[in-house]
């Protein structure tokens, strides 16, 4: 079991997946949206090799408004 | 003279508008859209947010900016650190692809001002990263020189806090940075609520003015943004003109010689 | 909006522009007409003067207003007293062939301020005689009140003394006066330096600027002109649009929900 | 002799004469200014009837630029 | 120097004290009394209201007022015409024993601005009839001059609407009057709303102020009288004194010769 | 109440006087004693400056600054690096016998303005060397945090650039600044002009000023200081008074009821 | 019976009284007031010879604090 | 011979002499001036100890009025 935070909410994998998988996982459209893990920029050419460890704190924001 | 033969040149690219605009508090999307297009304005900000897996991926409102086909100005407004602001800077890139970045790093909750000693350290290395920084900073003339000597090409110094829109706080602290970097583009950033508010912004030779609430939170956001149209063109246009000095006394215009009934008078 | 959907009514006569130019003080004739041209006046304002015999009646500028076909506001510039004001208006009307006036009664040599009781004493007897009279007042709200009780139609309180350029001496009076008189059209007159004064006349309410020397002698008055004629759109179009209200403290204008990190923060 | 002010200049005229006999002796077109009495406006109308007296001042005014 | 040695000298009668307060508003008639003996008062105006038969000709607050043994300056506040001015003035000086008269005559409700004209024929009659009259008046520097012709040797031109507390509106119109009546006892009367305030209005060269909502409706009237007290005598000292020129560009105070380590910077 | 019983405390030391005075800039050595004890000022400014063998250590004016007796506060003026500061804040202490520094590194030579960044480095290093240190800062409330956080007990924002005296530029921000650090004891340092700027800066709630050119500068400088002692005074009693809420609209101070004649105007 | 206006209300007296003798019956002291009848002063020296008439419209002030 | 810097100008020493030594020759009172070397603060209880090197760059400061 994998416990990371995902935009400040708690979540569990239930294996260690990749980046890739658990964007595909929890229903994201890769070309919509970009990802940090820990405050570190993940580029896209990374979301397959990049594994999601437990502890992990993602940000997976998208295009808003803005000022 | 027309806007065309006076172009606003920013890292390189040419631009007619002297208005930049953003795109958020708008009462609806199309509003948005419409102010946009009223505005004249060819640069708008952007930005991003956390977006929950439900909604996959989708927001109107960016549906709406995306097809207004302007060149994107990307911010990182909330980012309270250089680390964090790198890190969406690096996200924009990606998602927005452009490497223009409107930095933000806000150093206090009540006046959301920029933080000038982490907006230095985020220019540095957004610079180094490849990025074209617009920093929003205070008009703290050490500031913007230091930005300068960063990298970054072009500043917006506040005229006031954001969305007061109290117009230029400082005129005194604005000129002096005009004048001490007379070759840099200087954008009025954050504070301007009314149109003369804008025109002033020029009158100090500022070359651009940046808002968003004194447009979007108008009566009539549409209109207002025609009305700030016609501020940035009376602000470039009368600056360029060169205004008349301020006097102490009074001068007639009309002329004086041969003022009918004098003798009357003696 | 279209300057045309939002028309000035003066005295019974319609008019798209909203800024009114003396023709005074311009480099040269042609100057002068060009500027009015650029500016899009509507009205401009002429005088009399005490003529040669010699010159045979000849004035090459008055030539060259005459030839822009425009609605002429002849004033009684230069007049101490309402005895005089009265026989120099009466003098325009014949020369000039319109019953519009622009009273100027000056009180005073170094401000050239309105005389505010001799105005009063002019304006009525004026308007005994048929005239449309456009005073030329101080900013007092019971001056005006008086003047407007006396007959006219339209009332030109001053920003400041003429040709000062120093702008809206006294915003709160100007208020006042356009609160307390909702329907009459007030013009500022006198006292405009740069486009900012302008629109900030506009955002008080106030229906019309009057102005000359900001624009004659400006580095470019033909380009001052223009700039004033934006001045004038953005002042009004933003009156109509409504202006966000001031606020004391920040407030953000990118969405704060969702905003990328804060969980490190805590 | 009939001593008059012209525009505040002292004149003289050889005798007495109508307002337009001496605005036509001095050279003025009488369909280009405009004429004051002691501060009194007179009507162009008016000039063949009105007689020029010893001690009167003349405005003989004519369009100027104004502000 | 000390006040003493600079005395204010109106209609031949001499002052220590540059200040001039009124008595209403205070939340008690012994807080009026111990604010009054706080500012150091020599002048406290008055005046006459309605007398309902039942109460008997008392009135609290005007026997605090009377044991105070101060010159009153009885004000005719609330008239709306010279006829009503004139008459209650009459009545002022039977019943308080003095000619001094503070002539108030309102020409608007909404910002109780002295009527000008009203203000002027009252003022004419006054002096005729003998009074000493202080008028209330506003910054039109024609209206003091017209005042000053009708006999009136003080005058007392408004700073803002009476109560409103927003200090010296228009400060070019009240240097204006100072410059053009040099001689004259100028006292800035109504608008003053801290001590700041009558401060300014000192250093315009103004010979005194008067004032009572700034000091009555302050959080402890009596500390507030003391305060002004101090600002009258910082505001006049610092007129006499000669305020330093402003500089458009910053200039060292220490001294720049022998800074230490320059070599190191070359 | 009384200055006495209204002590300001800095560093632990108690003072009754709210005004520190330079003394830099006086047309003579006793000229500045003279003012400095006109102007009640218990603490004093002094500098540093490179001795040439020749004139053996003597210096007439320090002569008299130390015969004064007044708590000395050293400054690191013409310094622009944190190490210049830190290097002559150390001789400061060794030659004044005193700990406490007036922290000075300027960043520009145009507005003499602190450097923000260097400031903040030289106060942290200061601190650790046991100073106590009152930064000459900016108005920049993000800096005036750090500034605390590095150990500052007192911070001295400037109200314009050094020797200008154009008073408070931005009240706006200085008083952000109180707010947002309300147990700080704050000084305005730099730019006050004229005794009004002083009273101002009081009214935002500072608790003390630092001068020195509009003093030193002043026709009669020792009158000066006397006007400056009696606007620290009204500035601060003024403040804790409580001073009336500013109005929009007139409010009579004489009662309107019982006013006499109105039944005519009915 | 007379019908005045005392200080903007309506009083009747019963018969034609001096000036002195209408504000000793209302209960005026006359040292401590003074009086304008229909907007005209009418000094204390005048209370006795002054008859009120029908209509007449009388102010009777005294002192009060002012601004 | 050694050649400093002193307070921005050139001076000469015969030889190697040591801070309160330097002082002294130079005429300076060691209570009444404080110094720096290189920028670098020198306190008075080092005087005798510091030996002035080739090159060096002396401040020697005093007391004077400051804003």
């Amino acid at each position: 079991m994998i416990a990371v935070q995902l935009n400040g909410e708690a979540r569990e994998l239930g294996a260690a997946l990749s980046l890739s998988q658990a964007l595909e996982q929890w229903g994201y459209r890769c070309d919509k949206v970009a990802v940090a893990i820990n405050t570190e920029f993940v580029p896209r050419s990374r979301y397959h090799e990049i594994v999601i460890k437990n502890g992990d704190a993602l940000d997976v924001v998208a295009p808003v408004q803005g000022g | 003279m027309t806007a065309g033969s006076d172009p606003l040149t920013l890292y390189g690219e040419v631009f007619e508008s002297r208005l930049l605009l953003g795109t958020a508090l708008y009462p609806s999307p199309q509003i948005m859209a419409d102010a946009v297009t009223a505005s004249g304005a060819e640069i708008i900000t952007v930005s991003l947010r956390r977006q929950s897996p439900e909604s996959g991926g989708g927001n109107t409102i960016w549906d709406f900016i995306r097809r207004l086909g302007k060149r994107l100005l990307p911010n990182t407004a909330g980012c309270h650190s250089a680390r964090e602001a790198v890190t969406l800077a690096q996200m924009s890139r990606e998602i927005f692809e452009t490497d223009w970045l409107k930095l933000e790093v806000i150093g206090d909750e009540y006046n959301l001002q920029p933080d000038p000693i982490a907006t230095l350290d985020a220019a540095r290395e957004l610079v180094r990263l490849g990025f074209k920084v617009l920093p929003y900073c205070t008009d703290d003339l050490v500031l913007c020189q230091r930005l300068r000597d960063a990298g970054c090409e072009v500043l917006m110094p506040w005229g006031a806090p954001i969305g007061t829109g109290r117009g230029l706080m400082n005129a005194y602290n604005l000129a002096s940075i005009r004048s001490r970097l007379p070759e840099m583009p200087l954008i009025v950033d954050a504070g301007i609520g009314r149109p003369s508010h804008a025109v002033q912004a020029f009158e100090l030779g500022y070359d651009a003015i940046l808002l968003n609430t004194a447009v979007a939170q108008a009566s009539d956001p549409v209109l207002m943004a025609r009305a700030f149209r016609h501020a940035a063109q009376a602000g470039r246009t009368g600056y360029l003109a060169g205004a008349m000095a301020e006097r102490q006394t009074a001068q007639a215009s009309t002329p004086v010689l041969g003022t009918p009934f004098w003798h009357q008078e003696n």
